[in-house]
C-alpha cells in the first residue's frame, strides 16, 4: 500500500530550491490540486521542469506568476506572458529544449541512459556550448539526461497501490516524469482498491509513485 | 486580397499533397485549416504532439473534454481509429521518421531550406515547442504562409532570425504560389495566375527559378 | 484500413538476405504461425534480430535449425544448442547484446535517436571496438540503433486499422519493433472493427502497422 | 551437505535482506528459489524482466496461461497489484536504479566485486541475457551460490573468466556464510556454524577478512 496523503501534506514536501517536475501539456493533465495548495505555501526558488509555462491565472502557471520559480527549463513561453516578463527582467532563468529532447532527457534519467543522442536543433542556437557526437558520419547533440527532487503528476485513476491509469491527451509527461524523480506525488481524479486496475493496462506501475493524493473527500 | 481567402488559398493548396494513408503533423494558426480541406477520397491521418494520433474535428458546443486538446491546448476530438501515448512515444514518432508530412508557418525561411519560426530576439521568445523536432525527423516539410508580412519580405536567400532547423524545408506554399526548395534555389513551380512571375519576384528576396513547365496553382 | 493479408503473402514478404525483427521472448509472444510458413519458404541468408533464439522445434528458434539465418543479433542462445553448435562450426555468426541495450537500440532507430548511451558492459567484452562518452565526469558505451528491413510481431487483438493490444508478458519486445521496421507484419490472435478498441488503451498506434495477418479461418 | 539443504539456506539468509515496500529481481536457478522464504509480514514486489512487476506464484496445473511466464519461460502468475509492460520499459526500471536488489548465481566473483556468470569461452556460451543490465542498474547486487561448483573454486582475488559486470557485487550468500564486498577486500560478516573459517578461507581464494562482530548464519 502507498501513503494516501492530504493536499497538504503533498504540497509540505516540496521545499525552497528544489527541482521539481509538473506534468501536463499547456495546463492539460496537471495537478490542479497540489499547485494550488503549493501557491498558499509561497515555496522560493524552485527549477521547474515541464513542457511549457501554461497560462496566468492556473496550475504551474502560476508558480511563475507568484515568482517561487528562478528557472524553468521548458520547450515553450508563449502563452504566459509573466515568464516572458521574468525573463526579459532577468528575475527567471528560461532554459528553451525542443520538445522532442525534453521528453527523451525526461525519459533517459529514468532509464539510467547517460545522454540523449538527438539530431533535433542542429545548427540552431540549441546546438551551442553542447558536444556534438557523430554516429556513423551524421552528427548529433549530446543532451544530458533531466531529474527532478519531486515530480507531481496526475492520473485519472490510482489504486491504492500507486498503479495508475491516464485520460486522454491529459497523459502526455506525466508517465516519463514519474520515473526521473526522487519522490513521485500522484493527484488522481478518482482512487479505486488494489485489483480493480487490469495489470495489462496500467500505465504506470505502481513502482515509481510515493504518494496518492485523491479526492480529499 | 481578403485575409481569409488567402489563408483558404493555402491551406486548400497544401491539403492536396497528402496522399491517402499518409500520416501527418499540421502546426498551430493557419496549417491547422488545411484540416477542412483535406479529401474525402483519402484516409489521412493526423498526428497531434501532446500525444495521440487520429484528430478529429473540433466539438461541438458543449461536448468538450477537458482531457481532450490539440497542441495549441484548444478541445478536439479523436476518431474512433485513433490511439493516444505519452510524449516520449509521440516524439519518437515525430523524431524517428513516421510523419510523411509537417506543415508549419515560418518567419522566415530561405533557398537553402532553412526555417526561423520560433524567436524573434529581444522581442518576442515563444519556445521551439515542438517544431525543431517536427522539421527535423519529418519526411516532408511544408511550410505555409503568407507571402509577406506586414510587408516584410520572408523568403529570403539567408534567414537572419535564429534558426529552427538547417536546410530541412522541401516546399512552400503562399496565396503567390507554391516553390520548391531544390539545390540550385527555389523553383516556382506553382504560380497564382492572379500574379505575375515579377510580382512574385517582387517580394522574394531569393532568386525564383522559373521552370518551362510552371503550372497554375489550383 | 490496412492490408488483411494471408499466411503465405506474409510469408513471401520476407526474401533472402533481409534483416528480421521477430517479436517474443523465448518463443512467448512470437508469431509462430507466420514463422512456420516462413520455414516452408526456406529463406536463406538472414539476420534475426530477436531477444534470444527460443528453442529449436519451435517459432524463430527453428529459422535456426533450418539454417536458414546467417547472423544472430540476441542477448541469449543458451535455450538452442542449435545456435551455440552453429556458432562453433562458424556458420552462424553471434553478436551477443545485454537484453536492456538490445530494447533501446531498437527502440533508438525507431525514435530517430542516434544513440544509445548505456553503463551496461562497462569493464566487460561489451565495450571492445566500441566508443566511449563521457558524460559528467561518467564512462558510458555508445550502441548504434538496430532496423530491420521487416518486423514479425504477434498481437493479442488487432483492429482492421492496425491499432494493436499486447497480452500479458507476451508484449516484451513488440511493441518496440513495430517502430523499427520498413515493414511491420503482425499476427493477430484476433481481429476486431475499427471502434472496437478503446484509443486510450492501444499499445501500439495503427500508424506502425503495415499488414495484418487475422486467424486464416 | 544435502544440495536441497545447501539451497534452502541461501535462500532463505538471501530473503532476509528485503524490507517492506522494496522492489527485487531474481535470477533464474537458485535466485528464484528466494521468493518462497520472503516473510510474509513485509511486501515485496517481485520483478519479471520480460515485462512485469508483482510476479507471483506458479500457478497450479491446468491453469497456466501461455502468455504469462517469467524469465525462464516457465508459467506464472501475477498478483492483481502487478502491471505488465514492454521490453524497453522493463529495462529502464533495471537500469534506471529502481530495483533495490538483483539476486543472481555466479560463475566467479572476486574481492572487487567483479562478476563472471554469463559464459565460459570455448565451452559454455548462452549470452549475458538480462544480467548485465541488472548488475549494472540495481541499487544492491547480490550473489546467491553454492561456495564452490564440482569443487572448483568461485570466490576469487580476481575472475578469470569474462566479465558480467566490473566492481557491482556487494554481497554473497553461499552455504558457508555471508560476505560483503568492501573497499578492504571480502568481509565475512556471517559464518554457517557448521563450518571453521579455516574452513570457509581454503575454499575461498581471496583472503578473508574476519570481523570482531562476526555473526552466526542464520
Amino acid at each position: 500500500m502507498k501513503k494516501l496523503i492530504s493536499l497538504e501534506e503533498a504540497a509540505k514536501l516540496v521545499k525552497d530550491d528544489m527541482t521539481i517536475m509538473v506534468g501536463g501539456f499547456l495546463g492539460v493533465g496537471s495537478p490542479e490540486r497540489i499547485l494550488k495548495e503549493l501557491i498558499k505555501n509561497n515555496v522560493k526558488n524552485l527549477t521547474l521542469i515541464a513542457n511549457d509555462t501554461s497560462f496566468p491565472g492556473q496550475d504551474y502557471g502560476d508558480l511563475v506568476v507568484h515568482k517561487m520559480v528562478k528557472k524553468v527549463i521548458v520547450s515553450h513561453i508563449g502563452t504566459n506572458r509573466e515568464t516572458g516578463n521574468q525573463m526579459h527582467s532577468k528575475e527567471l532563468e528560461v532554459v528553451l529544449v525542443p520538445q522532442g529532447t525534453l521528453a527523451e532527457q525526461i525519459r533517459a534519467y529514468g532509464a539510467g541512459l547517460g545522454a540523449v543522442i538527438t539530431p533535433t536543433g542542429l545548427g540552431t542556437v540549441v546546438e551551442e556550448g553542447k558536444e556534438i557526437l557523430e554516429v556513423d558520419g551524421k552528427r548529433y547533440i549530446v543532451e544530458k539526461p533531466l531529474r527532478a527532487d519531486i515530480a507531481l503528476i496526475r492520473a485519472s485513476k490510482a489504486d491504492k497501490n500507486g498503479n495508475l491509469i491516464y485520460d486522454k491527451s491529459a497523459r502526455n509527461f506525466n508517465p516519463i516524469m514519474a520515473m526521473a524523480a526522487d519522490i513521485v506525488i500522484v493527484e488522481a481524479d478518482e482512487i479505486v482498491e488494489v485489483g480493480e486496475l487490469d495489470p495489462n493496462f496500467v500505465m504506470t506501475p505502481h513502482i515509481f509513485v510515493n504518494y496518492i493524493v485523491g479526492d480529499d473527500k | 486580397m481578403d485575409k481569409n481567402k488567402v489563408k483558404e488559398i493555402i491551406a486548400r493548396r497544401v491539403a492536396k499533397e497528402f496522399k491517402d494513408g499518409q500520416l501527418v503533423n499540421l502546426g498551430i494558426g493557419l496549417p491547422t485549416l488545411v484540416a477542412n480541406y483535406i479529401s474525402h477520397d483519402i484516409d489521412v491521418t493526423l498526428q497531434s504532439e501532446n500525444g495521440f494520433v487520429g484528430m478529429g474535428v473540433a466539438p461541438k458546443e458543449g461536448e468538450e473534454d477537458p482531457n481532450l486538446t490539440n497542441a495549441g491546448a484548444l478541445p478536439t476530438t479523436i476518431k474512433n481509429s485513433g490511439a493516444f501515448f505519452d510524449s516520449a512515444t509521440s516524439f519518437a514518432i515525430i523524431r524517428g521518421g513516421h510523419l510523411d508530412y509537417t506543415v508549419l508557418g515560418a518567419l522566415q525561411v530561405d533557398e537553402k531550406g532553412n526555417l526561423a519560426n520560433w524567436m524573434i530576439p529581444g522581442k518576442l521568445v515563444p519556445g521551439m515547442g515542438g517544431a525543431m523536432d517536427l522539421v527535423t525527423g519529418a519526411k516532408k516539410v511544408i511550410i505555409a504562409m503568407t507571402h509577406t508580412s506586414r510587408g516584410n519580405v520572408k523568403i529570403l536567400e539567408e534567414c537572419t532570425l535564429p534558426l529552427t532547423a538547417k536546410g530541412q524545408v522541401d516546399m512552400i506554399v503562399t496565396e503567390m504560389g507554391v516553390m520548391k526548395i531544390t539545390n540550385k534555389g527555389i523553383v516556382l513551380v506553382e504560380k497564382n495566375p492572379e500574379f505575375t512571375v515579377e510580382e512574385v519576384q517582387e517580394v522574394t528576396f531569393a532568386k525564383l527559378i522559373i521552370p518551362d513547365d510552371m503550372k497554375e496553382m489550383e
